[in-house]
């Protein structure tokens, strides 16, 4: 009785009752003890718990469509436990791996050469299509999204915007303007250093020129070198030639004329203008001449720095901040060289048990052992 | 070797400016270290600390480690003997291959080499820290690149299929970074797979294209194909390719390869644009729009091919023309508000505006 | 305590969690943990490396260049002796085989006899590893094989 | 009545997944990984901005996993370059050899029709095939390329503590990390359950083992009273030759020994020499090299006519 499990019992009990009806052959069938069959012995034994003789009802697994059967997107193809198949081209696989289409076309049962100890189901976008796709050819596609032709509706959805882009439209919308505003006012100042550094500029050469020098500022700023920020100015600026003329707003003969006055202006603005580090236009200098420049300041920062007092102290602190040739890493080094806040070690140095005097303790790496430092006023100078 | 130590360490002491050179039969700047860092390099720390640190407390706190400028001072020796070695060979070496890749093998364990390449800026290079006209460097480069930028492009190719949606595979040989320089004036290296909007991509992009082969780059020229595999089909329900941008006959060299406006506009003649630079303008709720663009080597023939119309096979184009895929890049581009404005800008119809939802109409 | 093993019971007598157990009492006197027990913790701390490893040496720029042609030219120099000791292992090998051919020519019992098979060829047990201090009497001449012993 | 449970109430996470983090997130437990078109190995580590040391190699002194090795002389490894390697290379060379191939596997010679796709014939004579005999040049010395050691605690079923001594003494005795080793079968009536902790073992390359190989030739098998040497009869056909110590022979080795009461019980081991020797008569001359003695009669050569 033993060896007959759950799962098998049902059949067993049908088999019997069959067998019952013929009448029993010499059949030596085991003593079965069921509740089902209405089989009464001399002695019918106590009926005991139903632990057996349960079953579910099929749960219809199993393909769901033919293969090269056109389905829809979302289609059910296959229900199975674990991955008897796997889902191929265009095929999903859900939480109980039931593999369905997605993308609406016919439904193709395949090898992979990839991997060929599984079986795939896919779908194939056109019927003469067959899969696998060869590994290296482009990849088939379906479009999918129809325009929408209603001019109104049009409207409607291009200006319907995802909730995060609409809520930050104004403010964006009034950056620009504020850029614009910002942009304006860097032209007409400008123009008017133009107009008093390059005299025989006419009104709108004068007008093409800042907007020139503009467009270099902001390559400058960001890192860009200047011969090469110049460059692209005028490439953007005949691009944008090129641009009018395609769309039909000047000749062609006009444009070629505009671009050659463009880069002779270029060229005359480039030799006559330079900007300090403030990115104010200021005459023309070479790097060299602007080095020569900042050593010479340098040499003069050593002279007053020779001799701190009330007067020189504001000199030097004029001279580092006011200058506007020195660039940010060049000042910094100035700083640090003639604007100390702390004089080197001789000068101001007096004994802790002065009264004004300022304590303080360090490591000396040469002793290995603290030492304390005691400096009077003279020290600081541009506290 | 006993005896060469003990003068390097009395010249350390007396700080006269180190007298090590090594066996380079070049004089190229780029061999040897600046000025401010050889001695350190070379001679070992100074007493005032490493010049490479720069605020003075760590200058102080800094001890190196122990016995390390006795065996630096043999290394040194025993590794230029090797390099003389090597240069010796290299002179009669007549195949350019053999020769460029015992010149790497002379310089490679050069220290004031080793020390410009990693602690310089090295894709936009100073040709006085980095030259890549000479071969260590390109050695040096493109191991660099295999560590981290190759293996990130062909990631994004792979990942977003412009291969095999464009052209089948990639084998890359050169490095091609781009960047776009245009009115928006931002001034930043492109990674592979970004998203750009349609202000930055307005003019076109500045390709740099870094070669690591050792080949006559006076002869080679080069092609640059920008193609877009997403414009959509209506027909056919389907997506087609499309060139946004293409050159060719571009002559480069190991050091001066960033094909960028300067460039463009200092050659007008010699190279030429295969068609008109066409900006990204996605349509509204399609997905976002790939932008590939592949670098060619053309070899020596010259492509003077004007292309009207915008519809292209990148397959037929390469196969036509024989031309050898080294490297490609991508970026995408989505619908964004500015769009509008670069339609008008550009004279192009305006964009027609699809269905958020995608529609069930098979493809065939 | 350690777990006496049960009867029957799935889990292996595995260790008390000793996380967490103080080995050192407050006041001296207690002992918390048994010797025992002690030299199993001693056992686990000698078996991972946390706290074993020194700090990382941070080095300068320049340091590092020189460490890294340090480290090229000792691997140089390894290079060179393998292919230096590969070369003598070669001449060797083919001073053997021109040997061997000659005698082959001249006299070929002899050759059988240089050219058989030592299959069960054993060093001396006195030839050792070389050491730095060798013991005074270097070589046994008196050791005999066991068999001749009897 | 003995009735099995129903197979069906199995729950989900029962059934065999691919990958476990899927299943809590009701992901199916489908894994495709897609063909690549393209040839460039892409290290995932390397393009992730986290741990940036890790990523450098581990010969580079800022990688926290960087180790000083060639510190001290080897001088085991020494003594082999020095004089071991020609001595063997004198032994073995011959004139005029070649292949001695070994026994292969067999075609089935096609006289029936069901010998189409039928697996190969087992080799002539043995159940497994046995690899070829190449020539004895310069270039194929034999070496000692590795040192297993297995050291399996019987009384560690009842015992966990057993399993970690050993682990320690291992460690102790050779000054590499071991790894611990587990019982794989149920043996009821040894008491022994599959995943029980039962040991450890560690394999010993390069410097370690020479150390080891030194320690274990010039102190300890000296001491062990009456020692025979290995058993001529011992090796896998290939070269490599096994051995064991007894729970006693491992208290003489220097690293136990100077510390007796903290080791107050100690486990036999068990040894494999890896050599690149083609079989274990050469495996023996090689080892016999390093001063460990053999004894009894091996095959193929008299103890008379064995040369010392």
């Amino acid at each position: 009785m033993s060896f007959l499990s759950a799962g098998r019992l049902l059949n067993a009990s049908k088999s019997l009752s069959a067998l019952t009806l013929h009448g029993l052959r010499s059949q030596t069938t085991p003593k079965l003890n069921f509740q089902a069959i209405q089989v009464r012995t001399a002695t019918k034994k106590v009926a005991g718990s139903r632990t057996n003789m349960r079953d579910s009802a099929g749960r219809r697994l199993g393909a769901k469509v033919a293969e090269n059967e056109p389905v829809k997107t979302g289609q059910i193809l296959y229900r199975q436990r674990g991955t008897k198949f796997y889902p191929g081209e265009n095929a999903g696989i859900g939480k109980d791996h039931t593999i369905f289409a997605l993308e609406p076309g016919y439904v193709r049962f395949y090898m992979d050469p990839f991997h060929p100890e599984r079986k795939f189901i896919g779908v194939a976008l056109a019927p003469e299509l067959r899969l696998p796709t060869p590994h290296f050819s482009p990849r088939v596609r379906r479009l999918g999204y129809e325009e929408i032709l209603d001019e109104k509706k049009a409207a409607f959805e291009e200006n319907n915007l995802a909730r995060k882009h609409h809520l930050l439209r104004p403010t964006i919308e009034k950056q620009l303007e504020q850029r614009q505003l910002q942009r304006e006012s860097v032209l007409t100042s400008y123009s008017e250093q133009i107009a008093k550094l390059a005299s025989d500029l006419n009104e709108d050469e004068v007008l093409l020129a800042a907007e020139r020098l503009l467009f270099i500022k902001t390559h400058i700023q960001n890192g860009t070198k200047l011969s090469e920020s110049q460059a692209i100015a005028t490439f953007t600026y005949f691009q944008n030639l090129r641009l009018e003329v395609q769309r039909g707003q000047t000749t062609q003969e006009e444009a070629t004329q505009l671009r050659a006055e463009y880069s002779q202006l270029a060229l005359k603005v480039d030799s006559l203008i330079s900007f300090d580090n403030q990115y104010k236009l200021i005459s023309f200098i070479t790097e060299e001449q602007r080095l020569q420049k900042v050593a010479e300041l340098d040499s003069k920062l050593k002279t007053l720095f020779a001799d701190i007092n009330k007067k020189t102290k504001n000199e030097i602190k004029s001279l580092i901040f006011e200058n506007n040739l020195i660039n940010a890493t060049e000042r910094k080094r100035l700083i640090s060289k003639y604007l100390k806040s702390v004089l080197p070690e001789p000068t101001g140095l007096t004994s802790p048990t002065e009264k004004k005097a300022s304590i303080s303790k360090r490591w000396n790496y040469e002793k290995s052992k603290v030492e304390v430092v005691a400096r009077s006023k003279e020290a600081f100078p541009f506290k | 070797m006993l005896r060469s130590n003990i003068i390097s360490q009395c010249r350390r002491l007396l700080s006269t400016g180190t007298t090590k050179t090594w066996a380079s039969k070049t004089t190229a700047p780029s061999l040897k270290a600046s000025t401010h860092y050889r001695d350190a390099l070379l001679d070992g720390i100074p007493s005032t600390g490493p010049p490479s640190l720069r605020s003075r407390k760590y200058k102080q706190r800094y001890s190196s480690p122990e016995g390390i400028n006795e065996a630096f001072d043999v290394a040194y020796d025993f590794l230029k003997s090797k390099s003389e070695a090597a240069y010796a060979k290299a002179a009669e070496a007549k195949d350019p291959q053999e020769k460029a890749q015992l010149e790497t093998q002379a310089e490679l364990h050069n220290p004031e080499v080793n020390f410009n390449f990693a602690y310089n800026e090295k894709l936009e290079n100073d040709t006085q820290y980095i030259d890549y006209e000479l071969p260590v460097y390109r050695e040096l480069k493109k191991k660099h690149w295999e560590n981290y930028g190759q293996m990130l492009t062909m990631q994004r190719l792979e990942t977003l299929a412009a291969i095999p949606d464009t052209l089948p595979t990639l084998e890359p040989k050169a490095e091609i970074s781009l960047k776009f320089q245009n009115h928006t004036g931002v001034n930043r290296w492109v990674e592979a797979g970004k998203k750009l909007s349609s202000n930055a991509t307005t003019f076109p992009p500045s390709v740099k294209i870094q070669e690591f082969d050792a080949l006559d780059l006076t002869k080679g020229k080069y092609t640059i194909l920008i193609v877009n595999p997403d414009v959509p089909d209506i027909e056919n329900n389907t997506y087609k390719t499309q060139i946004a941008w293409g050159l060719s006959n571009l002559s480069i060299t190991y050091n001066d390869n960033f094909i960028n406006p300067a460039k463009l506009l200092k050659d007008e003649g010699k190279y030429n644009e295969i068609i008109s630079y066409l900006p990204p303008v996605p349509e509204k709720n399609l997905p976002a729009q790939r932008f590939v663009t592949w670098v060619f080597r053309q070899g020596e023939q010259s492509l003077d091919i004007q292309l009207q119309k915008r519809d292209f096979d990148i397959r037929q184009f390469v196969e036509d023309f024989k031309l050898e895929a080294i490297g490609a890049h991508i970026w995408r581009s989505e619908w964004d508000l500015n769009v509008r404005e670069v339609r008008e800008l550009y004279g192009l119809p305006q964009g027609t505006v699809f269905a958020k939802v995608k529609g069930t109409r098979r493809l065939r | 305590m350690l777990t006496q093993t049960t009867q029957g019971s799935l889990k292996q007598p595995t260790l008390q969690l000793l996380r967490g157990l103080r080995t050192k009492s407050k006041n001296s006197r207690v002992a918390t943990v048994s010797a025992a027990t002690q030299r199993i913790i001693t056992g686990l701390s000698v078996l991972s490396g946390r706290k074993k490893y020194p700090r990382i040496l941070k080095l300068s720029n320049e340091d590092l260049i020189r460490h890294d042609t340090i480290q090229a030219a000792w691997a140089q120099y390894q290079r060179d002796i393998r292919t230096d000791r590969q070369s003598v292992l070669d001449k060797q090998y083919d001073s053997i085989i021109n040997a061997m051919e000659d005698l082959k020519i001249t006299n070929m019992e002899l050759f059988k006899i240089a050219n058989k098979k030592e299959k069960g060829k054993r060093f001396p047990l006195d030839a050792r590893i070389p050491v730095d201090f060798p013991p005074n009497k270097v070589w046994h001449y008196e050791v005999k094989a066991p068999a001749e012993k009897k | 009545m003995f009735s099995p449970k129903p197979t069906a109430s199995l729950s989900v996470a029962a059934l065999r997944q691919f990958t476990t983090s899927a299943v809590a997130l009701g992901k199916p437990g489908c894994n495709t990984i897609k063909p690549v078109h393209h040839r460039v190995k892409i290290n995932k580590n390397k393009l992730s901005h986290r741990f940036p040391e890790l990523n450098l190699s581990k010969n580079d002194i800022r990688n926290p996993a960087f180790k000083p090795t060639s510190t001290y002389q080897d001088r085991v490894e020494e003594h082999y370059h020095n004089t071991i390697a020609s001595d063997l290379l004198l032994i073995n060379a011959q004139e005029g050899e070649f292949t001695q191939f070994g026994k292969k596997r067999r075609e089935w010679d096609g006289s029936s029709p069901y010998h189409l796709n039928r697996s190969l014939r087992k080799p002539q004579g043995s159940e497994a095939e046995t690899l070829d005999i190449k020539p004895h040049t310069a270039s194929n010395i034999p070496k000692i390329e590795a040192i297993h050691i297995n050291c399996y605690v019987e009384s560690a079923k009842d015992n966990a503590n057993h399993a970690l001594n050993s682990l320690v003494q291992i460690q102790q005795i050779t000054g590499v990390k071991p790894k611990p080793i587990f019982a794989k079968t149920n043996v009821i009536h040894w008491r022994v359950r599959a995943g029980f902790q039962m040991g450890a073992r560690v394999t010993l390359k390069g410097r370690p083992m020479n150390q080891f190989l030194s320690t274990l030739t010039d102190i300890v098998l000296p001491r062990i009273r009456e020692y025979k040497g290995i058993s001529n009869k011992s090796g896998d056909r290939t070269g490599n030759i096994q051995f064991g110590l007894t729970p006693d022979d491992i208290r003489y080795f220097p690293e136990i020994e100077s510390n007796q009461d903290l080791w107050p019980k100690t486990y036999g081991m068990h040894f494999n020499v890896v050599t690149s020797a083609q079989t274990d008569a050469e495996a023996r001359t090689l080892l016999s090299a390093y001063g460990l003695p053999f004894h009894g009669s091996e095959k193929g050569t008299k103890p008379e006519n064995i040369e010392y």
